[in-house]
């Protein structure tokens, strides 16, 4: 995924926000993988390029072994929004918002089982059925992302692309959208790719786990492995910096400065600058090394033979 | 002698609406005190009570506030602005828009300097440096020349808080300081804050939605449910003993590895709409523990333990039910059957580890921060 | 038939307009969360009087929009041959005003003209008198009983006045929850009431040079006035709204060209412009005599083309906004939703985009009445407005600013024209200012 | 994502922003020129035109086409097809009127005047009323807005509302015929309509200035306010007044400089339009500069007139923008023209 920096008097493109490049990912069937990093490290636009609501510069994406870059299957995946308040339509009825999907792939048979189809997904997702005569503005935020996850199940994806979707919402409402999402995924064979950058979530949810840092994978592997032995030291400054009601007296990693912009990221690995371990390797960028046949991490520290 | 001190304390909306309804508290000098609670509760309305820069169509309605034995509400408007950056200082949530984003930042904290010290010139500007370079700021001398857009957000953030200590003030009201930022920015803003309050031993009020920020930086925290404060205790005693249903749901209601395998422990419902509660528990609705009392009566504030209060009925002395509920309430909230055992956190096994082990966060920086 | 229907062009558009606003409300009606803002609307006292002080001018120009042609007393019963004088309703129903015209100027109720004239009386003298009135106050022997039969007639008016308007109240006292409104509609009544009770005798403002009631001519210019603020917003509306919503949602060279368009016509003086086309469009009327069966009906398509080239010139503004606004719109997460279910972008703008930025619309369109009504007086004046046959505020303003030199002045038709214009943009401001409240989301709306 | 603003240092951002909008600047006058040039000949053949300058009496065809002659509109509208190459285009009505304009040369009115001489003299009158009614409004109106927000929610604000939107629902004519009428006409303190140069001139100026001011603090006020009050419900202000500023202090360090971002968009881009004057006040008030020589020209259908005092406002008005532009950069930090 770049975007263009435009310069001069002509605007003349002279270079690349690469806001994501080089990720690759997988995702079995049935598991929650979840996309962890900090504001402006691209899993927002990742999770978009998925969906192709943003055009991949280069790159594949295949589903089920099809390739959707160029030919995009709109029924095989959908997205849960951040902010429930800006991803509903406040001039549309919450049946229209459901029936919306459907209408536009021609699925779910015609108007009478749309509604019944309609029906259903409101009580799957447990909100009344008169619901769907109202706006919006009558609900609240954890309704409103009810909503929200309703929409997406309406065209029956195999896939969700969760993108933040309880950051917007009191702890003891995420809870309720977390319970959500985790019961539809046993009842109904759901993946997840989860895009957050609350670790308790990830710990709570997550199968596996990917760490961004300015556009690039730093690590991966099961949420175990990842979670509990992390080996990318941006990994463990994170997991230390959560604050947590357990917390006290372990050992914290404090990272030094700020996140660099991702229109101009250092030479190198990226993390260098800021990283307790930095050393001269660091200087070009790391390749993955693998760890176990699940975990890998891209940091020199872990180079075979190094 | 506790330096700031507030009395039965209302706030409504010119409608009658209360939007923070009875509240009561003390912060003692060089102590933490969390306001603890979910977005719309009144938490940034008390905090701005305080100052008294509550907006338009908003007002105190009673109550006292003794700011070092000063009576805030009786001042004359020219004296409370002395009060304001002087001898109690606010930082907000959002620090990108906190500042103004046309003038320096030196210029910005200056302004506080000649208003409360009376510093101007160079000294202004010397002493800006100095503030800058204490909260953490790199190369201060050319950041104080430079407009708040140049900075990241936590830097904006380390430069509110350089304003705010310009004045020197005895206390500091932090209104969700690190909401708005990344953990691992988050977690440099709240250092800054725990060493600073041991530098100078001001008091803060630190208002937050997160049980996390509140475990590793209060002394005593206050939960605050729709208006109200439910339920006043220290840290410890909070995280070893939560009394207040809404309290222990809280706990249980966090996500984590531990509860990864099985379904969390929700709150149903949501939060009522202001002042829609005319009679009862404002919580009775989402209770599980509410029985026919809960909604007809107001539950009062009853002591528990030293330092630990809450306001509910389950707790409650008075009235012929009311034992014989407070009983139950008391045996299920103990350590054995509460679902609060589901938890494998050390800290739920209070036999194991007493509360007093924990390590004082303002008397000990070093222990909760060390840097590798 | 005595009388054949005429619709003018400026006819048909104004009952298009009122097609579309009764189609509007209907569907508004059906909806509960598009009326809520009109609920917030209808809470404003100030808003609900504008209200009926618009209706007021509406139902006049209404009246006035509904036109015939008279068929004329044929010797033969052959055939029935029409009047070329188009006629309105209003003009049936103040027959009186319209054909009691004096010689030239009289004061308001005045009995006499106000130039003196040569006359010779019973003894065969010349006289150089004050003349007496061919209409105003004909049944009164002299000018001692005036004041007594002005106020008499004034109150049995208003009396009447009175008991209708009371009558009225009562009627719909169940629906309207300001006492205000009540209260504005009795005083409307009565001033009514008086009004009417003194005009069937005297010219209540006087006449102009022609010897016209000018009463007769504020009522007239009622219409024009509302057609210029109503039917400019015809053209405004669908070009604002399709290029507006179009360069903002497609980007890319749509929004280059779109850009380009506005930015010319913005860039040209917007005064230059209209007086350019107006100028050229008088000319094409000039030089096509054959098109017009009737002066009213050159008169009109003068008009109407003045509407067309107003809103022409005039929606750039709202343009530009729609652009912002969908920029900002297209970025929210539902319509990213949208495009992940591949809706097209047709549907994507009617569903989603139209429907989101209509308050700004809403809100452009009452702002812009007042604004246009004012507009017509000015270009009137400058010589580029409607048909200097067409009565409308700027025509009487231009009229009667000759007289200003005059010793002593005559102030009664500049009085009544900026007097009813003032009532209406008053009106019109503080109903637009209620509905831009009622409507923009940025106002903080706590404890409503 | 792509909405970061990238400043660049290399070379000077202020130079090329300039010369990047001078270019854009070329094609809208050339869609400015096309479209009056359009809208005059629609209707309006050259011979149209010199058969109305000549009069019914001397119209015979040759005298048409010596008139036609004379002042070039003897060739075809836009395209000559009788000439080959270049001249196809250049060779016609459209390309010889239109491509002096892009340096100023106006060419001549009907009468046979240098316009651009015509636009010399005239400028001086129209600046006189213009500017000083631009400077004192812009004063006037912007303390009585600041009046208005300091005293926000009180009666005194209320009042002054009520007076904003009373004074923008009466008509700009009236101000004019009410002030001509009473301090001309009742009180005699100035003369009614005129103009003279130097000192001698105030006293012909000092009315139409008054009536323009007064004329616009309705509406110019109300927006100031409007401008204002949203300010002062941002954030900043909040910490201005936690550092415990009084509320004058808050609104004259903070707000005002922070307002002056939407305030320049409305002010600065009529600025170099004070040039063009007002139509309306100097046809009332006969005050020879370009407003009532412009309205001379429409009335005149003076074709060279019109067009290149439509060049000049367009001019004007692109220049406007670029002013704007600049302009914040000197109050918003923030923005750097790139």
């Amino acid at each position: 995924m770049h975007f263009p920096i435009r310069k001069g008097i002509l605007q003349r493109v002279v270079g690349n926000v690469k806001a994501v490049d080089g990720v690759s990912l997988d995702i079995p069937q049935g598991h929650t993988l979840a996309l962890v990093g900090e504001s402006g490290c691209g899993k927002t636009t990742l999770g978009k390029a998925l969906l192709q609501l943003i055009a991949p510069t280069a790159g594949s994406v295949q589903f089920s072994g099809r390739e959707l870059v160029g030919s995009p299957s709109r029924a095989a995946m959908q997205m849960v929004f951040q902010d429930p308040y800006a991803s509903l339509n406040p001039k549309m009825r919450v049946a229209e918002i459901l029936e919306e999907g459907m209408s536009a792939l021609n699925i779910g048979g015609d108007s009478a089982a749309r509604q019944a189809h309609i029906d259903q997904l409101l009580d799957k997702v447990g909100l009344a059925r008169d619901s769907k005569w109202r706006y919006p503005h009558e609900f609240s935020g954890g309704q409103r992302q009810r909503i929200a996850i309703a929409r997406a199940l309406a065209v029956s994806p195999q896939l969700l692309i969760c993108d933040e979707p309880t950051s917007a919402l009191d702890v003891s409402v995420q809870a309720q959208i977390l319970n959500l999402l985790k019961s539809l995924q046993q009842e109904l064979g759901l993946s997840y790719l989860f895009i957050t950058h609350n670790l308790a979530v990830v710990e709570y949810l997550a199968h596996e786990v990917c760490v961004m840092y300015l556009g690039r994978i730093v690590e991966r592997g099961t949420a175990e492995e990842v979670l509990r032995a992390p080996k990318h030291p941006y990994t463990q400054a994170l997991l230390s910096a959560v604050p947590r009601i357990d917390g006290q007296g372990r050992e914290r990693i404090r990272l030094e400065g700020d996140l660099p912009s991702p229109a101009y990221p250092p030479q190198g690995c990226h993390f260098a600058p800021r990283c307790p371990r930095a050393m001269q390797a660091c200087a070009r960028y790391p390749d993955a090394t693998e760890i176990s046949a699940t975990h890998s991490v891209r940091c020199h520290l872990y180079r075979q033979g190094g | 002698m506790s330096l700031l001190k507030v009395d039965n304390l209302v706030t409504r909306l010119r409608n009658g609406a209360r939007i923070v309804d009875d509240i009561s508290f003390d912060i003692a000098a060089g102590e933490t005190f969390a306001l603890l609670g979910e977005s719309g509760c009144g938490k940034s309305m008390t905090a701005l009570s305080l100052m008294r820069l509550l907006p338009d169509g908003v007002v105190n309605a009673s109550g006292a506030v003794q700011m070092d034995g000063v009576a805030l509400f009786d001042l004359r408007e020219r004296d409370m602005r002395e009060m304001r950056g002087g001898r109690m200082a606010m930082i907000f949530q959002e620090p990108g828009l906190s500042l103004n984003p046309v003038m320096t930042v030196g210029r910005q904290i200056a302004e506080v300097l000649a208003l409360h010290h009376d510093l101007k010139g160079a000294a202004a500007q010397q002493r800006s440096i100095e503030l800058l370079d204490q909260v953490g700021i790199p190369d201060a001398p050319r950041r104080v020349r430079e407009y708040p857009f140049r900075l990241s957000g936590g830097m904006k953030q380390r430069v509110m808080i350089a304003m705010a200590l310009a004045g020197s003030p005895r206390l500091l009201i932090a209104d969700e300081p690190t909401t708005a930022l990344d953990v691992t920015i988050q977690a440099q803003v709240l250092q800054l804050l725990r060493d600073t309050q041991s530098r100078t031993g001001m008091a803060m009020l630190l208002i937050t939605h997160d049980l996390g920020v509140v475990a590793e930086n209060a002394h005593r925290v206050a939960v605050m449910y729709a208006g109200q404060i439910v339920e006043q205790a220290s840290r410890e005693q909070l995280f070893a003993r939560p009394l207040h249903p809404y309290t222990q749901k809280l706990f249980a209601a966090l996500p984590g590895a531990a509860r990864a395998g099985q379904l969390l422990s929700a709150i149903s419902g949501s939060v009522p709409p202001l002042g829609s509660i005319k009679q009862g528990c404002r919580f009775a609705a989402r209770c599980d523990q509410a029985w026919a009392r809960c909604h007809e009566q107001n539950p009062e504030w009853t002591a528990v333990a030293e330092g630990q209060g809450v306001r509910c009925h389950l707790y409650g002395e008075e009235g012929g039910g009311g034992k014989g509920k407070g009983g139950r309430g008391k045996g299920r909230s103990g350590a054995a059957g509460f679902p609060f055992s589901l938890i494998s956190f050390p800290f739920t096994l209070a036999g194991r580890r007493p509360a007093s082990a924990l390590p004082d966060p303002q008397r000990h920086p070093a222990a909760c921060g060390r840097q590798r | 038939m005595s009388f054949m229907p005429v619709m003018l062009w400026s006819d048909a558009l104004v009952f298009l307009l009122l097609g579309a606003g009764g189609i509007g409300a209907w569907y508004v009606r059906r909806h509960e969360h598009l009326l809520l803002p009109w609920r917030r609307v209808a809470r404003s006292a100030t808003a609900m009087v504008s209200l009926l002080v618009l209706s007021l001018f509406l139902i006049v120009g209404l009246l006035d929009t509904l036109h015939y042609r008279a068929a004329l007393t044929g010797k033969n019963g052959a055939e029935t041959v029409y009047s070329p004088e188009v006629l309105s309703v209003l003009d049936k129903l103040v027959e009186p005003l319209r054909i009691h015209t004096e010689k030239t100027y009289s004061a308001p109720l005045a009995l006499t003209l106000y130039a003196k004239e040569s006359m010779t009386d019973a003894q065969g003298n010349i006289l150089r008198e004050y003349p007496r009135l061919q209409y105003g106050g004909t049944h009164l022997s002299g000018a001692s009983q005036r004041v007594a039969d002005v106020v008499k007639r004034a109150l049995l008016g208003a009396l009447a006045g009175l008991l209708a308007g009371g009558l009225l109240v009562w009627i719909v006292r169940r629906r309207v929850e300001q006492r205000a409104v009540l209260v504005a509609i009795l005083v409307f009544a009565v001033l009514i009431g008086a009004l009417a009770s003194l005009a069937a005798a005297y010219h209540v403002l006087g006449t102009d040079k022609v010897g016209q009631d000018v009463l007769y001519l504020s009522l007239k210019s009622i219409r024009t006035g509302l057609i210029i603020g109503t039917v400019t917003t015809l053209v405004t509306l669908p070009l604002a709204l399709f290029l507006g919503v179009a360069a903002g949602y497609f980007r890319g060279w749509v929004d280059d060209v779109i850009q380009y368009i506005y930015t010319v016509l913005s860039s040209i003086p917007s005064v230059l412009l209209i007086a350019a086309a107006v100028l050229m469009m008088q000319v094409t009327i000039d030089t096509h005599p054959e098109w017009f069966e009737t002066t009213a009906a050159r008169a009109d398509l003068r008009l109407v083309f003045l509407c067309l080239i107003l809103g022409m010139t005039s929606w750039t503004g709202l343009c530009r906004l729609l652009r912002g606004e969908t920029l900002k719109l297209r970025e929210m997460e539902y319509i990213q939703a949208a495009q992940s279910f591949g809706v097209s972008s047709l549907r994507i703008l009617t569903r989603h985009i139209m429907p989101n930025v209509m308050h700004i619309i809403l809100i452009a369109l009452v702002m812009d009445f007042s604004a246009l009504v004012l507009a017509e007086a000015v270009l009137s004046y400058v010589g580029v407005g409607v048909d200097p046959s067409m009565i409308s505020f700027g025509t009487m303003i231009n009229a009667a600013r000759l007289e200003m030199g005059r010793e002593p002045m005559v102030w009664w038709a500049l009085a009544a024209a900026f007097g009813f214009m003032l009532v209406l943009v008053l009106a019109a401001n503080l109903f637009a200012d209620a509905v831009r409240d009622a409507f923009d989301p940025r106002l903080n709306r706590t404890g409503s | 994502m792509s909405g970061n603003t990238v400043s660049t240092y290399n070379t000077c951002p202020m130079i090329a922003y300039l010369i990047r909008r001078i270019l854009y600047a070329v094609p809208t006058l050339v869609g400015v020129n096309l479209l009056t040039f359009a809208l005059f000949f629609v209707v309006n053949t050259p011979d149209d035109m010199a058969r109305m300058q000549l009069g019914i009496k001397r119209v015979t065809p040759e005298a048409i086409e010596k008139w036609k002659q004379q002042r070039g509109y003897d060739k075809p509208l836009f395209i000559n097809s009788a000439t080959g190459g270049a001249g196809k285009l250049t060779d016609t009505i459209f390309w010889q009127k239109s491509a002096g304009m892009f340096v100023f040369d106006f060419g001549y009115s009907d009468d046979g005047r240098s316009i651009a001489r015509e636009i010399a003299t005239r400028m001086g009158p129209s600046l006189a009323v213009a500017l000083p009614t631009f400077l004192i409004g812009l004063v006037v109106y912007v303390s009585f807005a600041l009046l208005m927000t300091l005293f926000r929610a009180t009666a005194l604000d209320m009042a002054g509302v009520a007076l904003c939107v009373l004074l923008m629902s009466i008509s700009g004519l009236f101000y004019i015929i009410g002030g001509q009428f009473l301090v001309s006409k009742l009180w005699h303190l100035v003369p009614i309509s005129g103009y003279a140069g130097g000192g001698e001139g105030f006293k012909f100026v000092v009315l139409p200035i008054v009536i323009g001011v007064v004329g616009g603090i309705g509406s110019s006020s109300r927006w100031y306010r409007t401008i204002f009050i949203e300010e002062i419900g941002k954030d900043y202000v909040r910490t201005a007044r936690a550092k415990g500023l009084s509320e004058p202090r808050v609104m004259f360090t903070h707000v005002l400089k922070n307002a002056m971002i939407p305030v320049l968009t409305g002010v600065v881009v009529v600025i170099p339009l004070l040039f063009m004057g007002s139509l309306l006040t100097e046809s009332f008030f006969g005050i020879p500069g370009l407003g009532s020589y412009t309205i001379d020209a429409i009335n005149a259908q003076d074709f060279s007139v019109v067009r290149a005092m439509v060049f000049l406002g367009s001019v004007l008005y692109i220049a406007g923008l670029i002013l704007t532009d600049v302009s914040y950069t000197m109050v918003d930090p923030r923005v750097r023209l790139s």
